[in-house]
């Protein structure tokens, strides 16, 4: 849902509503699931014919060249159909898929493990705030096809391409969560501190029950965007790699004008992407007390 | 026939004829006619004015000359051929060939790291034991620029020479540009790609030159003026007269004392953009082979722009030779039934016959006949393709290649 | 350590309190001045606040808006050091916060990812670290979530029970960990008027329950919350540089009855004298500052 | 400020805190300006010199071939002396990123045009959310690297690369300003709406006087996110068109192995985008009522 | 319509005031039920609510919290249609909300983003459009925000002043728009009891001044509010499916004085039967349903 999609909301400030609100969202979740589930998968539905008749009144006028929803269909039917066999050496969407997600998986890990402490540091610390802000600043913009290269000349010595890949991802997938934990961390409310002095709360407790718990939401949306971005650059790193992957597939597509080929690709990219995404967002809600903050 | 279908139905204007001529080119020594015409004002000099743009991979030289965006371009000249059959398929205004720009001058380069002390300048043996050694530890790869265009032939026929099945190591497309970098990372064992890609690998010591295309087929040929069916029917004067400038710089560039300039010129930012001096040792025929396997001189057949009009006469047998190697290599199924159809739609001899009269330009009659391509023994005769098809099966399994 | 006096029955004796209220000064404030730095300039929050305050004794500061009750409280728990002066417990300087000061403010005293059973078990678990068994500490939560019913509430989230029961809890947590001294910041402020009402005998009958044996520091903006709960109201000025106005004895004697204190000359005389004092700032709203 | 890079924040409950915040924040800025500049200024600089210790330590360590921090100044400051002329044809830095601005500013424009309306249809009414909800998400983690070729075959008719290059800028930059405008939208405190009923405002009193300006801060960030999507696919969408651009710059200083050119790119383009963030942020903060919302 | 009764002085007669008590019933509530859907299953928020209110009359509802004191108001106001039941003002049936029936709420009543002047302003304007003059708009928006000197405060945000100016505004405002019946939705119910003090007293001035023509209906939890303001009282049960427990009338005659009514025999008596309506369920938290 789009109103899942965004950071952390301000909330009205009557907790007497809050309260109430929490009590009717569980009366929400008692529902049956199986008829949400059907809803919502008619919505979906819906929403994929209205995209379809977009695009073919779009081939129809503007770009005749432009190829039409079944065309597209056909060859994607046909490549799922073939997804996890090898055809003359090359090996299915699928494989392509899996060897992406590994990639992203493995980038995406580092990325995490970089960036949540880094965030911690930045949200506690003013002065590590001060001065790792202006380079954070400086380094987000910086598209992956730039980053490939240098990673490409830095790495030479140690596994080349495949280190260099990983990197770009790693890089481009860092900014989100950093700063989103560095803002979650930054706006725990005093008083909580103050209740951790009170009852002595050593430092590991301290992070274990207050810290991390009032930053997760923030960093689950800032892994959630970092995966999107993770996902959004694999195209670019595999294209200039060549590494197997189903944006290397996209890229082999195009050089061959395989644009029904493409678009199976963009299907297969936007589809595995909004399942990380909603995966994440089923976290993220799972984990946000937020609707409780008082 | 295989040809596309949109450029009837295509929807643009017919360009009004004071607009000026885009020309595409891709960063290559082998751009240098196309540029050099530009920098020696010969356009001008015709009475068309013609701007050059960089462009930078193939596909999208491909696509901007479908849509009009690029009225012709330095382009492979395998790839009308390509487009044609849908190799690699092309929405929009179909590609004519005009004229050839050049031959020779390409190369395989293998990396330093795989075949490093193992193989030498053309030695094919040693090459196909050297890859299978290296399938032990990982999927031998090698990188093209474009399927369907010339190196993506040149490669395989540089491994089919080998006795390697091509289906039997990994090949990719590559832009031009990304080659040294990518070999550099480990990323592939090798390329075949134009000039100078080649020498910049060897002097950085990443890779070796292994064989230059030349030494595959003397004289093949390499890049092509192709322009836009629309482009060539509603501006055919402003064409021709592209094509004497173009005429007069290929001239200009076999002459040798002219071609350190050229070099200078074209290693600038806005063309080539890369070492002039390696450019130029490789126009000039010294190719320092890197990998310790000293240099080799080539004499008559460096890269070549004019060659008295051999080089610059588009043959419909070419065409169909192409076609045929993507039968060969399995970029199509089969030949296509109306190889030679789609070649004579696709080369406009008429027009290249009409500009080499004006520019005096000897037409030679060779087309149709049989030619020789050394690294498949044996004459190629474009009247019987499918027989050549069944002695490479043959030079194959010669080669020792598993069929 | 763990010995702890069993809740008793109403009907229990008040001969405790009145030692209790009888007994030496045990928590001084002497001189106490708070500035805070405001962008470059520094501004006096408190000055001169000085107040004796005996053991078991349940004082309550009141006063507008920002005048700065909040402050002393804090420099009481030890969030912050006063600027001048000095505050001692038991004797001891306050240098720092500890669970000898509970506090409770009007909002964000539970953690809203953790049930309530946590919220208290973790302030337990950690106070008594190494002083009891797990089992111990289980049980103590056990004992005082049940203090104010809220046992069998004892799963839910924050966010899933009503303003008054989160206050209940704070308050359950505040008294679990044993403190001497208990600060209490608007611990009702966020309450409607009836909810509070509820809770005013809650805080009684818990203090009394844990022998009355805490020094009850509160905030409140509500007269009548004041008289009813405390032995001394302190009325502070209006900030900035807020000071002590008025230290006013409530001579009630407990357990105090609500409608019967409405009849009570004492105490219309108490809240008269309150309202006088607080009301001439009422025309001039609180914002003015 | 990492603090003012996230969306919206929750606020603590208090009312007077907010009130009491507003105020010291108020002194803040009556601080003298040109303090706060010189200390701000201090601290970049402070953390300049970390990331240019750092650099050098990766070039003196791991990657000896990498380009030294001297070496990319010295043809950084080389750049910038020819930053508005023309050398042999190629026009300076400067002009390169001018034309990429450009390029952007028109793209971003057309983005914000279609994101603002359709976030606030698809905030008002759900059966839009449910509908458009799906695309959305399936065609966000879209590359620019497949977009653009795409683009190229639909505008074919129409002026060809330059507007694909534009699509391009254009559906990349669409996604975080139509996602935030609509929760913006959603969030509206229903008691608003019923104000509005009460006094009897008009559909357009509704739309510019609550629910705009409730939802400025929203799209704002969005818009801000926009730009930096905008920033991030420019190099991409040059590499592919070969437009004139800092992304061209890049890419072909990449392609001849002039890495301290690239990286004298990367700061064009990590500079720019610092500064258009900037420049968000303070229109942003000027905006944003939200310390205040009770 | 533009004409209004100027603000007259604190020693104005006071027949006014009796003549519209007397005056006739105004306000129909007859048998209103609402059911809310709260996932699949309906549920009853308040039934049988049946109240006849005069011209001019100031009716307090008080009740615990998520009794649906709101829900009425909210149904008087005309957010949402009485499931069953009618309610009709003036003779005029309720069908939607309008500037007749001005609405004050705890919170959210003010536009953050514009400053006090703009919030009253932009009611005026649209409310009297067509009908006044921009100038006459201006005009009127001063003269309320005067009302509650607040003029000097009306370049400020809401953000920038007191939760206690923001409901002044929020008065003067709906006061501005000239309706015939005022909803007060615990309009002080964020304040602490100080400032409450002050205004209340505002209240009753602006309805004074503006003739006491406004018939005014108010939810409260704090009973002395409730007494010190109102004519009558409706106490309401607890919910769900709420109900008129008792209405009470306030016989105290107007105005009146917060010092002299705690000694006022009528005045205890009223709280104490209050107290004793409402305190029954204090002891059972207010979270328990
Ligand atoms: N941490 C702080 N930094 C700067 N000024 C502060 C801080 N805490 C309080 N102040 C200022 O000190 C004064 C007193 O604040 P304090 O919170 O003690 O008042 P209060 O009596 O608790 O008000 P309230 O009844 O609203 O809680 C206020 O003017 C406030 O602005
Ligand atoms: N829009 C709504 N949808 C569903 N249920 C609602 C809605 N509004 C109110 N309710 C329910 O109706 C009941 C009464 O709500 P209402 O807000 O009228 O109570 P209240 O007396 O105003 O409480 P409070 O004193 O806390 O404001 C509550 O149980 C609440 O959960
Ligand atoms: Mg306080
Ligand atoms: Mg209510």
């Amino acid at each position: 849902m789009i109103d899942e999609m965004a950071f952390p909301m301000p909330r009205p400030l009557q907790p007497r509503s809050a309260w109430r609100r929490s009590i009717s969202d569980a009366m929400d979740r008692a529902a049956p699931a199986a008829l949400q589930a059907v809803r919502a998968s008619l919505w979906n539905l819906a929403s994929l014919a209205l995209a379809l008749s977009v695009w073919q009144l779009v081939c129809l006028t503007v770009s005749p060249d432009f190829p039409t929803p079944l065309a597209s269909f056909r060859v994607c039917v046909q490549l799922l159909g073939t997804a996890f066999t090898k055809i003359d050496g090359t090996p299915g969407i699928g494989f392509q898929v899996l060897a992406s997600l590994r990639r992203i998986a493995i980038g995406f890990a580092l990325s995490a493990a970089v960036a949540i402490p880094a965030g911690v540091l930045i949200g506690v610390s003013p002065t590590c705030r001060k001065l790792l802000d202006p380079i954070v600043q400086v380094l987000r913009p910086v598209s992956p096809l730039v980053w490939f290269p240098l990673a490409l000349v830095a790495f030479k010595s140690m596994g080349g391409v495949s280190s260099s890949t990983l990197f770009t991802i790693f890089i481009t997938s860092l900014w989100p969560t950093l700063i989103n934990t560095a803002v979650g961390v930054k706006s725990l409310p005093g008083d909580y501190r103050i209740v951790a002095q009170v009852f002595r709360f050593s430092r590991g407790r301290y992070l274990r029950k207050i810290l991390l718990p009032h930053s997760l939401p923030y960093i689950l949306t800032g892994l959630r965007l970092s995966m999107g971005n993770a996902w959004l650059v694999i195209v670019a790193a595999e294209m200039l790699s060549g590494d197997v992957g189903i944006g290397f597939f996209a890229w082999d597509s195009y050089n061959a004008g395989g644009y029904e080929r493409m678009i199976a690709a963009v299907a297969a990219i936007g589809g595995v992407g909004l399942a990380l995404d909603r995966g994440f967002n089923a976290l993220h809600r799972h984990f946000d007390y937020r609707g409780a903050d008082q | 026939s295989a040809e596309p279908k949109a450029g009837a139905k295509s929807t643009a204007a017919p360009p009004p004829t004071d607009q000026p001529i885009k020309l595409g080119f891709i960063p290559l020594t082998d751009c240098a006619s196309v540029v050099m015409a530009h920098e020696l004002g010969l356009y001008k000099k015709h009475g068309v004015n013609v701007v050059v743009e960089k462009q930078t991979s193939w596909p999208v030289v491909r696509d901007k000359l479908a849509s009009g965006e690029l009225h012709g371009a330095h382009c492979l000249f395998g790839m009308p051929f390509a487009a044609a059959t849908k190799v690699s398929e092309l929405r929009g205004d179909p590609l004519r060939i005009a004229m050839v720009l050049s031959n020779n001058g390409q190369a395989t380069t293998l990396s330093t790291k795989t075949f490093g002390g193992k193989v030498g300048y053309g030695d094919y043996a040693a090459f196909r034991t050297a890859v299978d050694a290296a399938r032990k530890t990982k999927e031998p790869t090698f990188a093209m620029t474009f399927p369907g265009g010339t190196h993506d032939i040149w490669l395989h026929l540089t491994l089919a020479a080998a006795g390697i099945d091509p289906k039997s190591v990994k090949i990719k497309p590559i832009p031009p540009p990304q080659m040294v970098a990518n070999m550099e990372a480990g990323n592939m064992d090798g390329y075949n790609v134009g000039e100078p890609w080649g020498g910049v690998a060897a002097k950085k010591g990443v890779g070796f030159t292994f064989v230059a295309t030349q030494s595959i087929w003397k004289h093949h040929p390499e890049k092509a003026l192709v322009v836009g069916s629309r482009f060539a029917e509603q501006r055919r004067d402003d064409l021709k007269k592209v094509m004497l400038a173009i005429f007069e710089a290929s001239k200009w560039l076999d002459d040798m004392g002219n071609r350190a300039q050229a070099a200078k010129v074209i290693g600038g930012q806005q063309y080539v953009y890369a070492p002039a001096d390696v450019i130029d040792a490789r126009l000039a025929g010294n190719y320092d082979l890197g990998g310790g396997l000293g240099t080799k001189t080539f004499t008559d057949d460096t890269m070549l722009f004019h060659r008295g009009g051999e080089t610059n006469f588009p043959r419909y047998a070419h065409g169909i030779w192409f076609m045929t190697q993507y039968a060969r290599f399995g970029r199509l199924p089969a030949l296509p039934a109306d190889a030679e159809q789609i070649a004579r739609t696709v080369i406009l001899q008429d027009l290249y016959k009409e500009v080499a009269k004006e520019a005096g330009v000897t037409v030679p009659d060779d087309d149709m006949k049989p030619f020789l391509v050394q690294a498949d023994k044996g004459e190629f005769d474009p009247m019987n393709p499918s027989a050549a098809l069944t002695r490479y099966a043959a030079n194959f399994r010669e080669a020792g290649g598993a069929a | 350590m763990t010995a702890v006096i069993e809740p008793s029955t109403l009907s229990e004796p008040y001969e405790r309190e009145s030692d209790s209220v009888r007994s030496e000064p045990y928590l001084h404030i002497d001189g106490v001045r708070k500035d805070f730095r405001m962008g470059r300039e520094s501004v006096v929050a408190v000055r001169d606040v000085t107040l004796e305050v005996r053991r078991g004794e349940f004082v309550a500061f009141i006063g507008h808006s920002g005048c700065g009750k909040s402050t002393v409280l804090n420099m009481v728990a030890g969030v912050y050091p006063p600027t001048a002066g000095g505050i001692t417990v038991a004797g001891q300087p306050v240098t720092g916060p500890g669970p000898d000061r509970a506090m409770v403010f009007q909002s964000y005293s539970l953690l809203p990812w953790m049930n309530v059973e946590e919220n208290v078990f973790q302030a337990v678990d950690a106070v008594f670290d190494g002083q009891m068994t797990q089992r111990d500490k289980r049980a103590r939560t056990e004992r005082f979530l049940k203090m104010v019913n809220l046992w069998e509430h004892r799963q839910k989230r924050p966010s899933e029970i009503s303003g008054g029961m989160r206050q209940r809890v704070a308050i359950a947590r505040a008294f679990a960990v044993k403190p001497d001294v208990l600060l209490l910041d608007e611990p009702f402020g966020a309450l409607d008027a009836l909810t509070k009402g509820g809770l005013h005998d809650e805080l009684l009958r818990l203090w009394r329950d844990n022998g009355r044996r805490q020094t009850i520091l509160m905030v409140t903006h509500d007269i009548d919350e004041a008289i009813y709960l405390a032995d001394r109201v302190m009325v502070m000025t209006d900030g900035p540089a807020a000071t002590i106005r008025e230290v006013i004895d409530i001579p009630l004697e407990r357990p105090r009855d609500k409608r019967s204190l409405m009849h009570d000359d004492r105490y219309l005389e108490i809240k008269e004298h309150l309202l006088f004092l607080l009301q001439g700032d009422v025309a001039v709203p609180v914002s003015a500052h």
